[in-house]
């Protein structure tokens, strides 16, 4: 089932999604298993895995140090594609490869996105590949059905939101405030019109994502947007508790 | 940006989406600026008042004879205010900060004279300034981190990656997208998302306009190769551009060789074979990177080259065979410093002395009535720490204990 | 000599009689020189392909609006090669060494300015090169030390007397007496024996030509000021001569004034009542001297001031009132090169910023639309070690220590 | 009587004679009354004594160090005069002061040789002043009858020599070589031709000075030279064996 359709019908059930991510072979791929399978029991809707690059731009300390340890510890990008296509065979909810452009072009576009398909990836979300850099991208995931997910940002105007949305599926990602993942956001009135803007430059569900911690955080948002994505928070928590401590926090959310 | 900010397949903005707006304001600044011929007379006016432009382009007449081939005339960045060629991309930003009305620049820096320079035009202009630095590039280059600071700059060390070059791009692009609004990245080389290449290009282009008036005022003719060093390809895409036009003169890269471009721990990214095509840091270039797209270690001597990445354009030219690239090794870099200070009286950066490497190589080859350049990107003094290690020069070194024994003395007697 | 090298009172050639013919020689040597505009060109073409002149009068528009007076102009010697106006002295000198046939040089030097500058003549023109300079300011300036053993001088740290610049003299003295057929002592700045003054003062005239042009087209005018430290005097004499002969200019010299001047740990010669009328190192002058006439220690946080004597010719434009002078303490040098850092991005050297610190107590005096010319003689950056103590920076101090530790672990691991 | 004339009856009765030198004040003046007793009692002709100046820039090494310590040991100038006085009073020898000309400068001259006169000071050595620069000096010596002693150098031309020979009285110092006080000098060929120039120039008698140490430098000059001078070679002495060493190395010289 296309990405878009399968978190329409789960929106038919729940206020909110919860979207959760992780860094491929941080700690380890056996550690992401259980953290996967805590989160999956914990009613998460859709993971994101972080495939790591050794330049995180858009990364703060947080998933930054994720991705280098992940890579210090030797994790390739087969590793992470296999791990992903065991993963989507397990569990029955969408999982998304999150990464940098440069794993990609790496790797072979065409030669991803086929693989990507065959290991039941619903989508792709590319920190540094706006539309205008990627036209072979777009068309490629349009051939093989694996969503392109495109972001927008409190800096973008209604009309970039416009061009944004023409070149997007699966959802939006609204990325909360100016800055890197792992810092707190406010969830305020500037916010809330920036929302509203996002909603009305396009018809995908909307996540919103960048320092959302709590249930609180996930209580702001809800009726407003469709996800919440709780990024570097799980890093944190399985860093500091374990993954046990993941099922019970993901609960905990709505 | 009509072709997107590409040269032939390179280059591009490969931007998070946060920093679109203020790419679409940078660029439509640039292309007004680029089209305003007041813009380009005061950025000439401030460099010539300033700093000490035109630099000066000097004929080397003992290397000349020692080498007994192609005159060899050396192009003086390093007579430059802050002491290198990167005073010129970094005034040229500030004018453009003052027109996009922004308070606060940010840089990477390497050798730190990027970061030096910045602080330098910050000040100047008034602007808040903060400096990304590899902790391994602190290290080297602590006098520079001195003067950053000096000049009221906050200086970060970035302890993450490779903790050099690359590392504290990837830091300031995080502040970047932070603090979008009040912000200008003063990006250091000719590197980066579009329109950072061409621009710095464009402010660099100085020195090659300069250069080719003076050897055709000096020489009567055309240079037959002009020799740069290339980091992140600021400086050589500055003096190429003098002749670019001109297909009978030779244009030469020099990339760092570090320990051999055959043990791996280099930074030769358009010569060797390790290099290949990838997207990072916002652009599509030559990259040291493993076959599953993460960047590589690097390693030179000269903290300024050491950086996996190299000027889009720059890949354009070589794949055009427009430019051609060499390499120099770490100790082949010290052996040229030496022979220059001592025949000529002139210091150059470690990043520079690579140019030198190669022309020195090349110019027994060349006729007497033949003229050749090398761009001195930059002067040796902020390499003290590291060229005296280099030369394991004892009574540096016991100046250097002497010190350290007093300040922690001093420390201790305080605590 | 015709006035025997008197400047009213002052001057004279008193010299060991070993040395009578050398002086003979180089004398007729200068005055032909100083005769012939075919020298004077080569020397300008020299200045402006190798260094880099004419250097910059910037416009320091922050310190103008801060200081809310005059017009601040800077004149940028620091931009010169070897980064100090010692490079006009030396390079002249070279040109009358070559003129005489001689295969050796020897220096004097405080700040390790003019060492450098004179290591960097004698690798240029291929001339043996020895330095004197005494152990406290080897101490000080080590980074000068280094650069000069690299372009091949030997440099012999003096530790007699004081051991300091007086003591370095004493020392090329004695070299030049025993070496006298091959050897040119190039006699850093305005002092020594006639032709010295006349002949260093020619040379750094080249600052005031450029000044009093730069002034005139920026500022429509003349300035109300002009202000330059004075250790031996050559970069106040260099600029004054723009303009010695408009009496509308006030000319003002800026000596040491160290701890203070009432606690006679300072090198005011000129201003202060420590001096006194003397002859010492062949000329006489006002000297910081006892009533014995035994030399006095001095104190200056800058070394290239820390001198007992004073150019002859200041002290007889002193005398006539043509110039007046003033001191600054440490204390305010190193406030006014770090306001001067951080609203303009430009290092002065210590010496330099004694020049600033009264032109920013007399700045506000002045009207807007008058101008005052600070002489910057040279650039910070040799002053490294000292400001970096000055400024008491806990991190340059974290990294002397390590470093220090590193070489002594080393030397203990080798031996 | 006049010094030149002391001299030459000397000579009446010797080859060659000895001038020694001492620096006033090093190491003590105690010390440099035994010395002196020691050199006269040795037979020495003529003593130079230096009062010490902060800037000795024609002395080498070891007089340099003596005048250096002499200071720091509060040697005045006051002092160095009345042990001159003290030293004429007490021995029949001629004895001259050899100072820099900052000394009397600073003194005031007409003082400076009026003193000298009063004390019985017969001339004065001071190597930092040519006739040129000392119009006032060379007055005033005349009228004090203080000998200005000139110097000849290996690179004096004949006719310098002929001017400084206008200007001198008592005696001229011929410098035996380049270089400052203390070292060695080679008395060959060169030398011997030199010192047929100096003595074409003057009628004076002539001095010789600088490297000479032992009886063989002193042989060498013999019948070329009138005045053997001895300088840093007797401090080295007082120095290494102490003042009752002078005495017979004086006696072993000639
Ligand atoms: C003196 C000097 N030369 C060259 C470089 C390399 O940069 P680019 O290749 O952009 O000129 C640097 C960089 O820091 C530098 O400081
Ligand atoms: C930078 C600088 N300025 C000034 C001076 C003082 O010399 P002068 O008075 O001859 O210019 C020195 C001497 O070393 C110097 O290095």
């Amino acid at each position: 089932m296309l990405l878009e359709k399968t978190l329409r019908s789960r929106l038919a059930e729940k206020d909110i999604l919860l979207m959760t991510h992780i860094v491929l072979g941080y700690p380890s791929l056996a550690t992401n298993r259980q953290v996967i399978s805590q989160m999956v029991a914990g009613g998460v809707d859709c993971i994101e895995m972080q495939i790591p690059f050794s330049e995180p731009m858009a990364d703060g300390p947080v998933i930054l140090k994720a991705n280098q340890e992940s890579l210090a510890l030797g994790t390739t990008v087969a590793a992470c594609m296999a791990f992903g296509r065991e993963m989507t065979g397990q569990y029955d909810i969408p999982f998304l490869f999150m990464t940098y452009y440069n794993i990609i072009f790496k790797y072979g576009e065409e030669r991803f996105f086929k693989d990507c398909q065959s290991a039941g990836i619903k989508g792709l979300i590319i920190p540094d590949l706006p539309p205008e850099m990627g036209e072979e991208f777009f068309r490629l995931a349009t051939r093989y059905q694996v969503a392109p997910i495109l972001i927008f940002a409190p800096t973008s105007t209604e009309r970039r939101m416009a061009e944004l949305n023409r070149s997007a599926a699966g959802f939006i990602y609204c990325v909360a405030r100016r800055g890197v993942t792992g810092k707190q956001s406010e969830f305020d009135d500037d916010f809330d019109a920036y929302l509203a803007r996002c909603r009305a430059a396009t018809d995908l569900p909307l996540a919103v994502g960048f320092g959302i911690r709590n249930k609180k955080d996930v209580a702001a948002i809800t009726g407003k947007a469709d996800i919440a994505v709780i990024g570097s928070e799980t890093i944190r928590l399985v860093d500091e508790q374990g993954t046990e401590a993941v099922g019970p926090f993901i609960m905990g959310l709505r | 940006m009509e072709n997107k900010g590409f040269f032939g397949k390179w280059g591009g903005a490969f931007i998070p989406e946060i920093l679109h707006e203020t790419f679409e304001q940078l660029d439509s600044n640039f292309r007004q600026a680029k089209e305003d011929p007041q813009f380009w007379q005061e950025y000439l006016d401030l460099m010539s008042t300033y700093s000490c432009r035109p630099t000066p382009l000097t004929f080397a007449e003992n290397l000349t004879n020692h080498f007994g081939g192609a005159k060899i005339y050396i192009k003086r960045e390093d007579l430059n205010h802050t002491g290198a060629h990167k005073a010129n991309n970094v005034i040229g930003q500030g004018l453009l900060v003052k027109r996009m009305g922004k308070k606060r620049v940010i840089a990477e820096t390497g050798a730190g004279q990027h970061g030096v320079a910045t602080a330098t035009m910050a000040a100047k202009f008034g602007l808040e300034c903060t400096v990304y630095m590899g902790e391994v590039d602190v290290q080297r280059q602590r006098p520079n981190v001195f003067w950053m600071e000096k000049m009221g700059a906050t200086v970060i060390s970035v302890k993450d990656g490779s903790r050099t070059l690359k590392d504290a791009i990837n830091e300031a692009f995080r502040d970047w997208v932070t603090n979008v609004d009040t912000t200008h990245y003063v990006l250091g080389t000719a590197c980066g998302p579009a329109p950072f290449p061409e621009m710095v290009s464009w402010f660099q282009s100085i020195i090659g306009v300069e250069a080719k008036r003076q050897i055709l005022a000096r020489h009567g003719k055309l240079p037959a190769r002009v020799y740069a060093c290339v980091g992140g390809g600021s400086n050589a895409m500055g003096i190429f551009q003098g002749f670019l036009d001109s297909p009978e003169v030779e244009l030469i890269g020099v990339e760092a060789g570090g320990k051999g471009i055959d043990t791996g721990r280099h930074a030769s990214r358009l010569c060797g074979r390790d290099a290949s095509p990838g997207v990072a840091q916002g652009y599509k270039t030559m990259f040291l990177q493993n076959n599953d797209g993460q960047m590589l270690e690097t390693h030179s001597v000269a903290a300024g080259l050491d950086y996996v990445g190299v000027s889009p354009i720059l890949s354009h030219l070589a794949e055009e065979k427009r430019v051609r690239f060499a390499s120099a090794t770490d100790d082949e870099v010290i052996e040229a410093l030496d022979l220059t200070m001592r025949m000529e009286g002139i210091i150059p950066a470690l990043e520079s002395a690579h140019g030198f490497v190669q022309a020195f190589k090349e110019a027994p080859q060349l006729g007497r009535d033949e003229a050749i350049i090398i761009n001195q990107s930059g002067r040796g003094d902020k390499d003290i720490f590291t060229i005296a290690h280099a030369f394991d020069d004892p009574s540096w070194k016991e100046f250097i204990i002497a010190r350290g024994k007093e300040y922690a003395e001093d420390k201790k007697g305080k605590s």
